[in-house]
């Protein structure tokens, strides 16, 4: 019996500013990266709400990734500063309750790196793969 | 419930050689609200366009879900295909399966599954999309213009001839700024004042423009197009309109010894004062501090000459409230402290001084007539020596300089090197320099010149050390060049000091909630795109506040800034976006977390009256979203612990149903 | 007032009026210097590297001593104070040295750099204030037109001596006004005697006590004071020809507690 | 890492300085009252130990001429600290087995009546192990 | 034993009550145990001469009563504060949560509260508690010699890691006033970091499986005052009192860990109600000492306006990776 390829869900949040734009340039200059990830568009990336997060791991999300502008590029001028402490500190907790780190990320991508897009979401991929389903946080208050 | 209809588009083979599109549209018609799904080559055509708005009408669609190319090619073109079709243009999303879907993957199976579950997450969110009117809010046709230099003039002469009224305000007796200060100006060497002072002029004579010297901004409120200002016009003793400028009452007033700021402290004035011979407003000014008459009681001799009868001892401080649509900082700049750099002994011995002392020494209107004569003896000085870059590019010295280039001095410096070299061939001249960097137009060739014909000694290296002894100064620095160390005996030092944002800048950012860069240059709202706008909307940048210029930049975003401020006073009424952050007042704590990060400073609070379950009234802090300055971020949302803040067009419960549909 | 005192090597030599006077003078202010037992010698000069525990410890010691008494450290010499002052600013600032001195000290309770280093100067600025010195003198030294010279151990690195501007120095000047002269400010008072170099090239360090001599004179003055035994060694080895005596002196003379010398 | 390399390394994490931070204004150098007997000057020092030309300093008198008055490390604008530099290199010379340069033989020749013992102790400091 | 008497308290509520400067008192009532410590509001002398008390176990954080008390009453509300919850009550006030002119506020030295539970595991059967100097002398219904516990073994945790003995807001003190203590109250957030995620998931899932969802930490803790909870919104996109999914079962001590993040003063309410003695606090703790080591030393609370962490920010702020991988890779 062949055993089906494991393929992760991967949700990625990109600001509508640089890292949407970045994603787009990928597609435009047809950089490929695993039909496992599926962007979500935010204004910016302090729009996204830890909870969001959560319940994309709850529903059975294998790993989740915000791309945001750079520091200092930020549309807003510093939402996504806020995002850099308030994932930061979501994270860490993650960590904390013994969560593997590798499904949680916070990339910077601009408008013009369509190739750091794609090779991102092809590491980031790579590494959720490795670790396979997302057991943990649906496991967390059920102990067997 | 919703009536979706789901159009997907082919472009050509680039969405259907990756994507089954009429799979995709089959399988999204079982989702939940979807009533109609179609698919078709070209959505964005005429004739795809046409297809949709007839759907709408066909099936009484109340949302659309285009899966097509980036929203940031074609979103909107849909919402105005969805406004033709009489819908709300807010009541479209886009599920992006060109870019983010069949270019990027290679098989059909793939890319189909992709898309349909895209489809889905955009079909989830319309679902719960709700029509969104942007807000409008109308404008106040007239500018303020905070300070009154170069930069500060010419934004309010051109804002002026645009026909808008325009206030300036002005901390100084006099407009004029830094640029009344100099003497003439690089790379040009035409006369400042010969420019400047027609220029103020124009200004006091233009019947739209209103001048409020003297004064300062004590209170901010409102937003763009709406900023309710309070001007505090500071005690001057002396009845403006009243005030012919005649300069008896300055003749005769006993207390002469004043330090004058205009001349940089190198001279003094009396207790009441004009500025220079063409200020504007020219109109006397009594300094509080050093006048007997309003300090004891005693002397009153103003007063007495005065043959207009203008001089008032008992003026007080007034406060001015006027209505304005747009404000432009033009606060400029400052030389920095000497204080702590005295191994250039600047403390020491009043024959080391900075550019800008020298500007004056060498104004014909300044102290010594436009002579060169040292400060200490009043002799001709025989030998200059000119440092550079001090205190700016210092890295760890934050308190005693600045990190970042002056960017002026370089040039100033070679301008007055090349007219002393000019004006008195006898003089030995030497620069100091670390790099001279002249980027700008006929700036090199002025700076090559100084060396090359006027023969001004361009030293690679720095001083380490000025000891004053006896009559002279002795210098001591490197010749990186020629690897040596050198030691010279000047008559007089000049230190090309750096510049610094004026001090009132920083309260004032706070006043406009305009941001700042830890330097107190204002920030523009982006760096590249919109230099001469701050990101808190209706607060425009112009000049020096906004980091180093010289004149002719200066003047150039002065009118860019102007050009910014017509564009938004031409409007009647200003459009928002809709998309914007909404607090549930039922739900708001009023705890101060979205005020505190929101950028824009677009959030205030109210005390509002409830009615609580029991019949009570309660009253709650509650924020306030004012929707001309949010700019839709979100930040807010996320500060916000009880979710009573949220932002529409990316509302939490839509954000929710994407990650539902996504990971369903 | 008790404060623990380091007097160092010159001082118990060759500069015994430097330590003398300071005793007599502090007494006379209300505080008593308590000399730290078995002091051993600074070292001179403080190494920058971060390499070197060693030659430090002698300070880390009396620093030590300092703290189990819970007292300032107050030193004379301008060398004394920069090498203990270095040495107490690493204690606090650089864990690793630290851990490497307290990992060789093996004392029961680790050191880090919580002791109050002082020069004898910023004691007399911030704990009796000129003022109240000012108050103390009983023969004012009018007249007397002072240059004090600094050097570059008092001031310098300012980020660790942070004991005035290193540029526009202030301290004592305010001590010359204090006991009724009349400082003069020159530019040279900053800068270096020649130092120990004095040994090997007696010319390096005579050019440089020369500028200062003469700038000092040149300014107006008539006589210079120094706190450090090797900048008065220099300058009156190299011919100064106008007196340069230690600080203390002048002071212990103002209050009273020094014979007058015929002038 | 070669051996060049290696002894950049050394110098910079002995010293704690980072010499990338100078943007060579030679103030160092203008300002350092030991620079007519130097061969290589303060700015000279961080720039070639930051290139890692390192062995010609080692070699020069230079090292010994500088007076540590840290007039350079107070006035440079960039914190880079040249005199411990210096010193640094100057450690890695007298390291060397036999590079003392001053023996306690030498002192009778060096003193006189008024030589405080200060300056014994700090030449010794500065030029011997 | 505290020391301050119930009679210093109770005479200066009743001097204050009867000047009008306040009009009602919040304070400890007797239960029906001596352990048995509830909040009341006293409206009168009587009633305060009768009910009134104070002793080792009026651990209960008055802070939050403030919310919804001072908008009910007339007049001014006395309270009393213990060091911690002055903390609290100045983490309310920079969230504008009540009105500082409707509370007169007495600072209380506090000795330390006990913990119910680890006085019952230590003696069965309490009848009375007496404080002594020596310690608390238990009478139980079993034995006539009372048993003497040691007030040290039976701290509640936040007491043992007690991290300031002072007060940083009231009106007046009542005592001595005390200093801010370096505690060791971040050791177990070390031990457990110290740990492979292998063994942090054990602990967690171990701990957290015991959790009912009662609410009683949410209830209690002086953070969570919102208006309406995002739990309890139908609108927030989370609420699932119709469960659908579980969502909020899985993610509730996250997602109120992360509210509370920077506005947390470590008050440790919400170990103290825990009717499964959950370590919440470990939670909470987690956060304050990742703030402290990222952002700088934050103490929530220790002034009114302060700008809490996460409101907040540096352009030098360390990445989230940076943050995860600061002690190497993975344990």
């Amino acid at each position: 019996m062949q055993v089906k390829e494991y393929k992760p869900l991967i949700v990625a949040f990109c600001c509508n500013w640089c890292s949407y734009a970045g994603a787009d340039l990928a597609g435009n200059n047809r950089l490929n990266y695993p039909a496992d990830v599926k962007i979500i568009r935010v204004p910016c990336s302090c729009r996204v709400n830890p909870m969001f997060i959560l319940r994309a791991f709850q529903r059975g999300a294998d790993g989740v990734i915000l791309c945001g502008c750079h520091p200092g590029d930020c549309h807003y001028t510093s939402g996504n500063y806020y995002t850099r402490r308030r994932m930061a500190m979501l994270f860490s907790m993650l960590d904390y309750l013994g969560i593997e780190r590798e499904r949680t990320r916070v990339e910077w991508v601009s408008a013009a790196e369509g190739a750091k897009f794609a090779a991102t979401m092809n590491e980031f991929v790579e590494a959720v793969s490795a670790l396979g389903e997302n057991k943990r946080l649906e496991d967390l208050r059920c102990k067997r | 419930m919703q009536r979706i209809g789901v159009f997907v588009c082919w472009c050509g083979s680039n969405i259907a050689g990756t994507v089954d599109v009429k799979a995709v549209a089959e399988a999204l018609k079982s989702e939940p609200g979807v009533v109609y799904s179609t698919d078709y080559q070209y959505m964005c055509s005429q004739a795809g366009q046409d297809l949709i708005v007839q759907a709408v009408k066909d099936n009484n669609l109340t949302g659309l879900v285009i899966c097509s190319c980036s929203p940031r090619m074609h979103e909107a073109t849909f919402r105005k295909t969805a406004a033709t079709a009489g819908l709300n243009p807010y009541m479209v999303e886009i599920a992006n399966i060109r870019e983010q879907c069949s270019w990027v993957h290679k098989e059909m199976p793939i890319g189909t599954e992709k898309a349909i579950i895209l489809g889905k997450a955009a079909v989830a969110k319309v679902n719960l999309n709700t029509p969104l009117t942007p807000g409008e809010s109308p404008v106040t046709k007239r500018a303020l213009v905070i300070g009154g230099g170069i930069a500060g003039i010419q934004t309010a002469l051109d804002i002026a001839d645009a026909g808008f009224p325009v206030d300036i305000v002005e901390t100084k007796p006099t407009i004029g700024g830094k640029m009344a200060q100099l003497d003439k100006t690089f790379p040009t060497l035409d006369c400042a004042a010969c420019i400047l002072t027609p220029k103020m002029v124009d200004v006091a004579q233009h019947e739209k423009i209103r001048i409020f010297s003297y004064s300062e901004v004590a209170e901010v409120k409102g937003f763009v197009g709406n900023f309710d200002v309070t001007i505090k016009k500071k005690a001057r003793f002396v009845d403006e309109t009243k005030c012919t400028g005649c300069g008896d009452c300055v003749d005769k007033c006993p207390m002469k010894k004043n330090p004058n700021e205009f001349n940089m402290g190198m001279d003094n004035r009396p207790a009441i004062y004009i500025p220079f011979a063409q200020a504007v407003p020219k109109v006397a000014t009594i300094d509080a501090g050093a006048c007997t008459m309003l300090k004891k009681g005693k002397c009153g001799l103003c007063s007495k000459v005065c043959g207009a009868g203008a001089i008032d001892y008992t003026q007080k401080d007034e406060f001015i409230s006027e209505k304005y649509g747009a404000i432009v900082v033009a606060t400029g700049f400052n030389v920095i402290s000497m204080d702590k750099f005295d191994e250039y002994a600047y403390n020491q011995s009043k024959d080391v001084i900075t550019s800008l002392e020298f500007e004056r020494l060498t104004n014909a209107a300044g102290p010594t007539a436009g002579k060169l004569l040292r400060p200490s003896d009043g002799k001709h000085p025989h030998k200059i020596v000119f440092v550079q870059c001090v205190g700016s590019r210092c890295e760890n010295c934050a308190e005693k300089g600045k990190e970042y280039c002056s960017k002026i001095c370089c040039m100033y410096t070679a301008k007055h090197a090349m007219l002393t070299r000019d004006k008195y061939p006898d003089t030995d001249v030497t620069v100091f320099y670390i790099d001279v960097r002249t980027p700008g137009k006929n700036f090199d060739e002025f700076y090559r010149r100084a060396v090359e014909e006027f023969g001004v000694k361009y030293v690679k290296g720095m001083v380490g050390k000025i000891v004053p002894e006896g009559e002279v100064l002795k210098v001591q620095a490197s010749d990186l060049i020629n690897n040596k160390q050198m030691h010279i005996d000047a008559d007089l030092v000049v230190l090309a000091a750096a510049i610094e944002p004026d001090k009132s800048a920083r309260p004032l950012a706070t006043m406009l909630t305009a941001s700042m860069d830890t330097n107190d240059f204002f920030t523009e709202a982006h760096p590249k795109l919109r230099p001469v706008e701050s990101p808190t909307a209706g607060v425009f940048l112009s000049g020096a506040c906004q980091g180093p210029k010289d004149i002719p930049e200066t003047v150039s975003q002065a009118g860019a800034a102007a050009s910014k401020v017509i564009g938004l006073l031409c409007k009647d009424k200003l459009l928002g976006n809709p998309c914007i952050a909404g607090s549930n007042e039922l739900m708001c704590n009023g705890c101060s977390s979205c005020e505190r990060v929101c950028p824009y400073g677009a959030i205030t609070y109210l005390d509002k009256e409830f009615r609580m379950p029991d019949r009570t009234t309660k009253i709650r802090r509650v924020a306030s979203v004012n929707p001309a300055v949010c700019q839709g971020c979100g930040a807010c949302t996320v500060a916000c612990p009880s979710g009573a803040m949220d932002l529409r067009g990316f509302a939490n419960d839509q954000i929710m149903a994407e990650v539902d549909a996504i990971c369903k | 007032m008790k404060m623990s005192y380091f007097p160092g090597c010159t001082l118990k030599n060759k500069a015994k009026d430097l330590d003398e006077y300071a005793r007599k003078s502090a007494e006379v202010l209300g505080i008593t210097l308590e000399e730290i037992e078995n002091w051993q010698c600074c070292g001179g000069v403080f190494t920058t590297s971060k390499d070197e525990i060693a030659t430090k410890l002698s300070s880390v010691r009396a620093l030590m001593d300092a703290k189990s008494k819970e007292q300032p450290l107050v030193s004379v010499c301008s060398a004394c104070h920069n090498v203990i002052k270095q040495t107490n600013h690493a204690m606090r600032n650089d864990s690793e040295f630290a851990d490497k001195v307290n990992r060789y000290m093996s004392e029961n309770e680790p050191y880090n750099g919580e002791t109050e280093v002082l020069h004898y100067l910023e004691m007399l600025r911030d704990k009796v204030g000129f003022d109240s010195l000012k108050e103390k003198v009983v023969n004012p030294l009018k007249g007397k037109k002072i240059g004090a010279y600094y050097g570059c151990l008092l001031l310098r690195p300012n980020s660790v001596m942070a004991m005035d501007d290193p540029e526009n120095p202030t301290i004592m000047e305010e001590l010359i006004k204090a006991i009724g002269a009349t400082p003069v400010v020159y530019g040279m008072r900053n800068e270096c005697c020649g130092g120990y170099v004095s040994v090997e090239s007696p010319e390096l360090a005579k050019k440089k006590s020369d500028a200062v001599v003469a700038n000092a004179k040149a300014q107006g003055a008539d006589m210079i004071i120094t706190a450090c035994p090797l900048c008065r060694y220099n300058l009156i080895k190299n011919g100064a020809d106008i007196p340069v005596v230690y600080f203390t002196e002048l002071l212990a003379q103002a209050l009273g507690v020094k014979e007058a010398e015929n002038e | 890492m070669n051996k060049k390399d290696l002894l950049r390394e050394e110098i910079i994490r002995r010293s704690g300085v980072n010499p990338k931070k100078c943007m060579k204004c030679g103030k160092c150098s203008g300002t350092c009252p030991a620079y007519e007997e130097m061969e290589f000057h303060p700015h000279q020092f961080a720039s070639m130990i930051d290139s890692g030309d390192i062995e010609p300093l080692i070699a020069s008198e230079s090292v010994y001429k500088c007076l540590s008055c840290f007039a350079c490390v107070e006035r440079c604008p960039r914190g880079v600290e040249p005199a411990k530099l210096i010193e640094a290199v100057r450690l890695s010379v007298i390291r060397e087995k036999g590079a003392n340069r001053m023996t306690a033989n030498d002192v009778p020749a060096m003193v006189d009546e008024e030589t405080p013992q200060q300056l014994l102790v700090s030449a010794f400091r500065k030029y011997t192990k | 034993m505290q020391k301050i008497t119930r009679e210093q308290l109770l005479d200066r509520a009743v001097a204050l009550l009867s000047d009008g400067t306040v009009n009602s008192v919040l304070g400890w009532q007797k239960g029906e145990f001596d352990y048995d410590v509830t909040p009341h509001i006293f409206k009168s002398a009587d009633e305060l001469k009768e009910g009134f008390v104070w002793n080792d176990f009026c651990y209960a954080n008055f802070s939050k009563y403030l919310v919804l008390k001072t908008d009910r009453i007339e007049g001014k509300l006395l309270v009393f504060l213990k060091p911690c919850d002055t903390y609290s009550f100045n983490q309310l006030l920079t969230e504008h949560r009540f009105d500082r002119e409707k509370v007169y506020a007495i600072g209380v030295g506090c000795e330390g509260m006990v913990d119910v539970n680890k006085l019952k595991a230590a003696v069965d059967g309490i009848s009375s508690i007496e404080a002594t100097e020596e310690g608390l002398k238990v009478t139980t219904i079993y034995d006539d010699e009372p048993t003497v516990v040691a007030i040290e073994n039976v701290l509640l945790e936040r007491c043992v890691n007690c991290k300031s003995k002072k007060h940083v807001a009231y009106d007046e003190l009542m005592g001595e006033e005390g200093e801010i203590i370096d505690s060791a109250r971040f050791d177990e957030v070390a031990a457990l970091e110290a740990m492979t995620a292998d063994e942090r998931f054990a602990f967690w899932q171990n701990e957290l499986s015991k959790c009912i969802r009662c609410n009683a930490c949410r209830d209690a803790c002086p953070a969570c005052t919102c208006e309406n909870c995002v739990f309890n919104n139908p609108n927030s996109g989370v609420e699932t009192k119709a469960p659908v999914t579980s969502f909020e079962e899985q993610m509730f001590h996250i997602i109120r860990a992360y509210h509370v993040a920077g506005r947390c003063t470590d008050c440790g309410e919400c170990s103290r109600v825990c009717p499964q003695n959950i370590p919440l606090h470990l939670l909470n703790r987690k956060f304050i000492k990742d703030i402290n080591e990222c952002y700088g030393d934050y103490q929530a609370g220790e002034e009114v306006g302060m700008r809490a962490p996460l409101v907040d920010y540096t352009l030098e702020d360390l990445e989230p990776g940076e943050v995860l991988n600061r002690r190497g890779e993975d344990a």
